[in-house]
């Protein structure tokens, strides 16, 4: 920030203030790290099973969609409307989590390439769908019925109109879900056996491909979810993507900052959702451009990815200890 | 439209499409082919088509004229290089997972590129270029008459040294040995280093090529179709080019095939509604052709790819 | 100048443990010298300090009496040393003669000159009576022919202090003579050669002296002729061992496996078991011995359902298990040890605990309602840790942190412990040292005593005529024959498993 | 520079010089009231880009130029604007500067519908603007504190659709949208009615690229439309549009007679040019500038026109034919003359919609 001429102190307390600053924008940024947990546990799901979800992106957009969609198309109490919203969201992305997963364990196809198009392919057909189907004004759909709606006036009133809705919970209840299922499940171990060694899974009579089409699934169930969060929670609508939300590539990096863990994840989503955040703030306040953000968080990536070195010395000094 | 003619519009777009594809797929072959995995290309890209871009506007504004482009290309490569050490050191001295630091390689490089230009030009995108890459076409042989413009069409230069780069990186990587030891670092690293190769060199080495092939393909998109930078000039293409790696096979002729298969699948999308039969078709299904071409093509014909055995896994001296 | 290496007082140390304290290890010009120990016991370790892989902390080298700080390979091959590895040291996906140049290409212009590069191979495999295949893969050769290759890099380097570190571990007992006369052609060419190996059968027959560790510290310098085995061993583990395996007469009661003519294919869709029929009944040990690659992998897989038969039938105790899924081979009373603990025995980022259970993880108490109780897990880990003396510092600790013979102990542990009717165990002792054999050993002698089916796939002769009741003799996927363990011998058996009456020839 | 200002609900942002003397000039005077305007205090005038940002070479920039000479011209008045990275800043963006006390905050662009009427809603005594759109309630009626631009894009690409029609030596021409929408829509009606309009039997191709930022689509699409046969395209495609300047460069370049006709501003002043000359035959220019300014200028004038649907058009020179017009010929500029009239007296009424359009080509 110094380089770029810009006092690099107004330019933090911005940034920390555009977080903290009010209580608008905490509820901001806790709305805003809603979705981020869910693309961040999704990938992280995958990861355990060692596959790499690069489609996230993708199933976040169709679980966006079709949770919206049945949002808008049915008619119902609460009660039965809103899971059933969410359900759509996460068994849109769970679908789009299965394909992949299916060539994988079918065909041995690399789960990379075919997430990558899978996400182009969410991209055309949501949009093809709003525009021909559900275009009520500009490019998006009507709103959701309000038995469908996350938002909560409670919480919107307790931080001053944000559009923190109930998804927030729901996210945090999502993080022990995933802890839950890996470390305390019998699913959980094979889990993340398959990923670790698929020959000794399944020379222990596990099912690999079965597992490898499961972890697929479910991470893709999480995106799903990710994105209900968006259309039932923060915009009520789903409308006409120009391009990628980035919400599924910043899931990779939540997830590898979190260490794949569910509080990690927790974590990490906050901090990307509280740069954000205050980027607009520090921009407003201090006149630093928002891209300044997006650098810091890929040195924070690059410092934390390196932790070898810290890992390191750590178990340098406790061998030593041990030693004596 | 005939046939021919819809050929005629069809071949050099896909070709032009597929450039950039190329040059960048070929780069991760040689960081792959060492076993530092890259996601980090889409990243790579957009540094290259931040340097070609601002390398051209400059070499422009010093009066360098027509040589301007290729001077930007140049400089794209260099600066390609220079960032892509982050992920070098990142992943080979300090042993980082090679996704994540391939992650935060692409989040620095739209960063980075962008801040630049605001602080730089003072706006979030830079002017456009006013000289260009000129269309060539291979003299004698796009004169055979009706099958010569169909193989040789009329495309920029560049797209012909890009083919040229894939027989010269098959000649290195296959025949030399340099490729011999980049290869055995990306197979089996210990190995390699009990024969007295030193493993990290070969892999920074590995790592600044695709960084170099990386620039010169973002470079290329940019100054030959986009014509200025912006943070979205580069949404995608690097994915796509790693696609092509993977597709391949890590082999410089299948990346040279998948690069193409892409460019074909996408230059069909966009001129199907100026195809008489084809016009008709829901564009929906003319946007996603490329991609379920491709899933389909993974999944029923070219099977299982195989790579580098060492793929992904740090190298620590002394480890087994 | 007596000597062509001096490792003087080495000491070399790992976070937390001293490999090495205080070595010396001597060779004359033309010997071969032994170098005995424990696993663990800092063989390699010491090795891999001579060829420059790692660094000593204290100590100095002497190479034909001048001092030298081997500071990388490169170092190492400089001064005429070479190394076989214990874990070999090949490129799969190359060729052989690709694996022997790598990192010294002859050039012609900017292109590798293949061309004389495998004539070159050929010059020296010619000289030194190392038959290889120059243009074939890694891949596609057997092991034997991949340690010659090993042997090939150290030559074309020009190396004349050969490093063997276990090189028969993994060999047929035809390739270990074939090897034994190439290290003795070696010798007569001028070269050194410092021999590691658990077998002391080696050391009696080729070496000239031995020097022993135990837990990093050296021993002693002994020469082989006066030595027996017994002594040798005792030298090493500091307590008498005991080679037979006692085990009193079979009593075999009712089959538990029958193999019906049994056809299984390879990738390649090619027969690679043939109309085989086996059986093996309760309270018997039945050894297969062959050489690698005559079906053993493809017969085991097939039994427990890791790959699909052709035709032909499988039962156990009666019940027909053909084409069962895994977990249900291993519910119908299967306990097996694979070959190869790495790739398919362990999860070696799980914890011992976790894999001592990896076949049981989802039956009660363990699994309730599709949740784990990780409490009753450890509870019981505990306890087969103690019983089968894995050492390992607590049940939490990562299996990769475990030696080969301790993770190979919670394999056992895990798979005896289920109590199977058939007990396949597929190569149970490679690699490991004489104590850990020995503990093996009599694990699976109780389960026959027990009256368990024993099922024994091993390339040790030894260890097939040790401890089988009948041995079949399998060939070409098919069981040439079956002896009465009694009734046959070494050489015999040697003969049956090249093909019966036809010459013994190198088998690949 | 603003680092330094002391007052932290005055987060004005310098986006260029100009916006930075108005600044300096305001920090003399006390700048700290979060009331509306009032006698001798400073008027603050600010707004929300959507993603392009201010330089987008489109809408936001010409908004952000708008507010910029605004600035300059009333030296009491402080503008500044806040960039928005992605769709979901929207609202707190809006908020933060309406929360800023800012007497009148513009949402550029229609994406911002729905936040701003949010904002709106919540900040009901805050003056709020926005473009491109018309923002109504649940029950259809105009909200009292958000003011809507609009343009007549329908009406400037009529008279560029003659333009193409007279000029085409093939009689085929092309228009490239970006997202297929009601507004873009608007363009590509005007367009194609002004082509008929002057040569019923004129081939016009269409295609969206659906997307307003893939350079490498608009290239293709501009290669099959001109390998077609097409030698005039018009575009309103935002950055996909480079993509067909530069293929029509290099058709130039190579002897070819194409033409590109530009979108939003005057585009052959940043692009088009090749060794021997520019390959834009004019831009069909949207005032989103003269728009806010206005806006900007009532509204401390007292006469916020909240509540109120503002149309742009030909008449007052909301939307038109840009200045840089040396490749359109002398006959078309005529043309161009008598259809403004005819438009501007309601004897040619240009289609905004596909039903229109029909309709419209039917009466020819
Ligand atoms: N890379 C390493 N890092 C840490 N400790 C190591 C490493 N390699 C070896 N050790 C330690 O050094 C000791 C000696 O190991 P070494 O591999 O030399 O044994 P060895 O005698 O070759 O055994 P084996 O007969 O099984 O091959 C081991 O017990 C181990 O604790
Ligand atoms: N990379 C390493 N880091 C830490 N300790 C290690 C490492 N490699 C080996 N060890 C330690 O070395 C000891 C012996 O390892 P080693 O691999 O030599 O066993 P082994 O019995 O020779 O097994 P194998 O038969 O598989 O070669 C173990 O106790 C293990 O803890
Ligand atoms: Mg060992
Ligand atoms: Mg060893």
């Amino acid at each position: 920030m110094l380089l770029s001429g810009h006092n690099p102190i107004t330019g933090y307390v911005a940034l920390f203030q555009g977080v903290f600053g009010e209580i608008y924008y905490f509820g901001e940024t806790l709305q805003r790290m809603t979705p981020l947990i869910f693309s961040g546990l999704a990938v992280a799901f995958a990861l355990r099973t060692g596959l790499l979800n690069i489609g996230v992106e993708g199933q976040l957009i169709v679980g966006w969609f079709a949770s919206v969609f049945v949002g808008i198309v049915v008619e119902a109490p609460m009660i039965i409307h809103l899971p059933l919203a969410m359900a759509a969201g996460a068994i849109a992305g769970a679908l789009w989590g299965f394909v992949p997963g299916l060539l994988k364990a079918k065909f041995e196809v690399h789960e990379v390439i075919v997430t990558i198009m899978m996400n182009y392919i969410a991209l055309h057909i949501v949009n093809h769908f709003i525009r021909n189907n559900l275009l009520a004004s500009g490019q998006r759909t009507d709103f959701i019925n309000s038995s469908a709606s996350l938002s909560s006036e409670y919480l919107a009133a307790l931080t001053d109109f944000s559009r923190l809705h109930w998804g927030f919970l729901i996210a945090i209840i999502s993080c022990v879900i995933m802890w839950f299922i890996l470390w305390k499940t019998t699913k959980g171990f094979e889990l993340r056996a398959v990923g670790f060694n698929k020959n000794a899974s399944s020379y222990a009579g596990m099912n690999v491909n079965f597992n490898i089409i499961l972890s697929m699934s479910v991470s893709g169930a999480f995106a799903g979810v990710g994105g209900a969060m968006l259309g039932l929670g923060t915009y009520q609508y789903a409308n006409i993507l120009p391009a990628f939300t980035s919400y599924g590539f910043d899931g990779i990096a939540v997830a590898l900052l979190g260490g794949s863990t569910s509080i990690g994840i927790f974590l990490a989503a906050f901090l990307f959702g509280g740069l954000k955040e205050g980027a607009n703030n520090m921009q407003a306040a201090a006149g630093v451009a928002p891209e300044l953000v997006e650098i810091i968080i890929a040195l924070i990536i690059f410092f934390v990815a390196s932790s070898y070195l810290v890992r390191w010395i750590y178990t340098k000094l406790q061998f030593k200890k041990e030693g004596k | 439209m005939d046939i021919l003619s819809i050929l005629y519009t069809i071949i050099p777009a896909a070709l032009i499409a597929a450039t950039p594809l190329l040059l960048t797929a070929l780069g991760g072959l040689f960081s792959e082919r060492s076993g530092i995995v890259n996601i980090g290309l889409e990243g790579l890209m957009v540094m290259g088509a931040f340097g070609g871009i601002v390398g051209t506007l400059i070499f422009e504004s010093l009066g360098f004229g027509d040589a301007a482009p290729w001077m930007g290309i140049l400089f794209a490569i260099v600066i390609g290089a220079i960032f892509s050490l982050f992920h070098a050191v990142a992943s080979i001295t300090l042993k980082a997972d090679q996704i994540v630091s391939g992650v935060a390689l692409n989040f620095l490089a739209v960063g980075l590129s962008v801040f630049i230009v605001k602080e730089v030009f003072d706006r979030g995108q830079t002017d456009v270029v006013a000289s260009r890459i000129p269309r060539v076409e291979i003299p004698l042989l796009s004169d055979i008459p009706v099958i010569g413009q169909l193989i040789f069409p009329r495309v920029y230069a560049t797209t012909y040294i890009a083919f040229v780069l894939v027989a010269i990186v098959w000649y290195v990587v296959f025949k030399t040995p340099f490729g011999l030891r980049l290869r055995s670092v990306g197979e089996h690293p210990i190995a390699a280093d009990t024969m007295g190769i030193n493993v990290n060199r070969m892999r920074y080495i590995a790592v600044m090529l695709s960084g170099a092939f990386g620039g010169a393909g973002g470079a290329i998109f940019a100054i030959t179709t986009a014509g200025n930078f912006a943070g979205n000039t580069i949404v995608g293409q690097g994915f796509m080019a790693l696609a092509a790696l993977i597709f391949g096979k890590w082999h410089p002729v299948g990346a040279m095939g998948a690069a193409i298969f892409f460019g074909f699948a996408q230059a069909l999308s966009i001129s199907a509604q100026q195809i008489p039969g084809l016009d008709n078709v829901p564009q929906v299904y003319m946007l996603i052709l490329p991609y379920v071409l491709t899933i389909l093509a993974l999944a029923g014909f070219v099977g299982k790819a195989e790579s580098p055995k060492a793929l992904n896994q740090p190298y620590e001296k002394g480890s087994r | 100048m007596e000597y062509v290496i001096e490792m003087n007082n080495i000491r070399k140390e790992f976070p937390g443990i001293v490999a090495n304290d205080n070595i010396t290890l001597q060779v004359k010009q033309g010997e071969i010298h032994a170098l005995l120990g424990e696993n663990g016991a800092g063989k390699s370790t010491l090795m891999n300090v001579l060829f420059g892989l790692y660094q000593p902390e204290k100590g100095e080298i002497r190479v034909r009496g001048e001092k030298v700080a081997i500071t990388d390979p490169n170092v190492a091959t400089e001064c005429g040393i070479g190394m076989v590895h214990q874990h070999f040291m090949l490129i799969e996906k190359f060729t052989v003669t690709e694996n022997i140049i790598l990192g010294k290409e002859p050039k012609k212009g900017t292109t590798i000159n293949l061309r004389k590069a495998e004539k070159d191979v050929a010059e020296i495999s010619e000289r030194y009576g190392l038959k290889v295949d120059p243009r074939s893969k890694i891949e596609d050769i057997s092991v034997g022919m991949q340690q010659r290759v090993e042997i090939l890099k150290t030559l074309y380097r020009g190396a004349n202090i050969l490093i063997f570190d276990e090189p028969t571990a993994a060999l047929t007992p035809q390739e270990i003579k074939e090897l034994i006369q190439i290290m003795k052609n070696l010798i007569k060419e001028g070269k050194s050669i410092i021999l590691i190996t658990h077998k002391l059968k080696e050391i009696m027959q080729v070496c000239d002296r031995c020097t022993v560790i135990r837990r990093g510290e050296g021993i002693g310098t002994v020469n082989v002729s006066e030595m027996t085995e017994s002594t040798l061993a005792e030298m090493m583990v500091g307590r008498e061992i005991s080679f037979e395996v006692e085990k009193k007469e079979a009593k075999p009661t009712n089959p538990v496996l029958t193999i019906k003519d049994l056809i299984v294919e390879d990738i390649r869709r090619v027969n690679v078991v043939n109309k085989l029929n086996l059986e093996v009944k309760a309270g018997e040990i039945l050894g297969v011995a062959g050489v690698d690659g005559n079906g053993q992998t493809e017969l085991i897989e097939a039994i427990t359902g890791l790959r699909s038969l052709k035709s032909g039938t499988i039962s156990v105790s009666g019940q027909d298990i053909s084409g069962y899924k895994p977990r249900r081979v291993t519910e119908s009373g299967v306990g097996h040890i694979p070959q190869d603990r790495h790739k398919h025995g362990l999860v070696l980022d799980f914890t011992v605990g976790e894999n001592i259970l990896l076949q049981t993880y989802y039956q009660k108490p363990y699994t309730s309602k599709g949740i784990l109780n990780y409490t009753k897990m450890y509870d019981k880990s505990r306890g087969l840790i103690e019983e089968y003396d894995v050492r390992t510092p607590n049940e939490k600790t990562f299996a990769r942190a475990l030696s080969g013979g301790n993770q190979q102990k919670a394999i056992i542990a895990r798979e005896i412990d289920r109590s199977p009717e058939l007990l396949i165990a597929a190569q149970p002792t490679r690699g490991l040292d004489v104590g850990a054999i020995e503990f093996i050993h009599r694990k699976l002698v109780e389960e026959r005593e027990k009256g368990r089916a024993v099922l024994l796939v091993s390339l040790e002769l030894d260890e097939v005529l040790n401890l089988s009741d009948r041995i079949a003799v399998i060939y070409n996927g098919e069981i040439v024959d079956i002896l009465d363990t009694k009734d046959t011998d070494e050489k015999e058996l040697g003969l049956l498993m090249a093909g019966g009456k036809r010459d013994v020839g190198d088998v690949q | 520079a603003c680092g330094e200002e002391n007052n932290e609900s005055t987060p004005i942002n310098d986006g260029g010089n100009n916006a930075n003397e108005a600044a300096d000039n305001s920090a003399d005077e006390n700048t700290g009231n979060n009331e509306a305007a009032g006698e001798g205090e400073a008027f603050t005038a600010q707004m929300v880009t959507d993603i392009g940002g201010v330089d987008d070479r489109s809408f936001n920039e010409s908004a952000w130029a708008g507010l910029t000479l605004f600035g300059e011209d009333y030296p009491n008045a402080e503008v500044g604007y806040v960039q928005s990275s992605d769709a979901s800043d929207y609202a707190p963006n809006l908020n933060r500067i309406a929360r800023e006390g800012t007497d009148i905050s513009f949402a550029i662009g229609f994406l911002m519908e729905d936040d701003i009427k949010t904002v709106a809603a919540q900040n009901e005594d805050q003056n709020f603007a926005i473009v491109d759109t018309v923002v109504t309630d649940d029950n259809g009626d105009l909200i009292p504190n958000i003011a809507n631009i609009t343009f007549a894009e329908h009406e400037g690409s009529f008279l560029v659709g003659a333009v193409a029609a007279m000029q085409s030596e093939t009689d085929h021409i092309g228009f490239i949208g970006g997202v297929e929408g009601e507004l873009i829509k608007k363009f590509e009606s005007g367009f194609k009615a002004g082509a008929k309009f002057v040569n019923p039997d004129i081939e016009i191709a269409t295609q969206y690229a659906q997307n307003f930022n893939d350079a490498s689509k608009g290239q293709q699409i501009g290669n099959a439309m001109y390998g077609n046969g097409a030698d005039i395209i018009f575009h309103a495609a935002g950055a996909t549009g480079n993509g067909l300047i530069t293929d029509a460069i290099e058709r130039a370049q190579d002897g070819e007679n194409v033409w590109v006709i530009g979108v939003d501003q005057d585009q052959a002043l940043t692009q088009g040019d090749w060794d021997d000359g520019n390959v834009i035959l004019t831009s069909m220019v949207k005032r989103v500038d003269e728009a806010v300014y206005q806006v900007a200028e009532s509204t401390m004038n007292g006469e916020y026109p909240g509540g109120e649907v503002l149309e742009f058009t030909l008449e007052d020179a909301g939307v038109g034919i840009a200045e840089s017009r040396e490749n359109v010929s002398e006959e078309a500029l005529t043309a161009v003359e008598e259809y403004t009239d005819m438009i501007i007296n309601g004897e040619i009424v240009v289609p905004k919609t596909d039903e229109e359009y029909e309709e419209f080509e039917g009466s020819l």
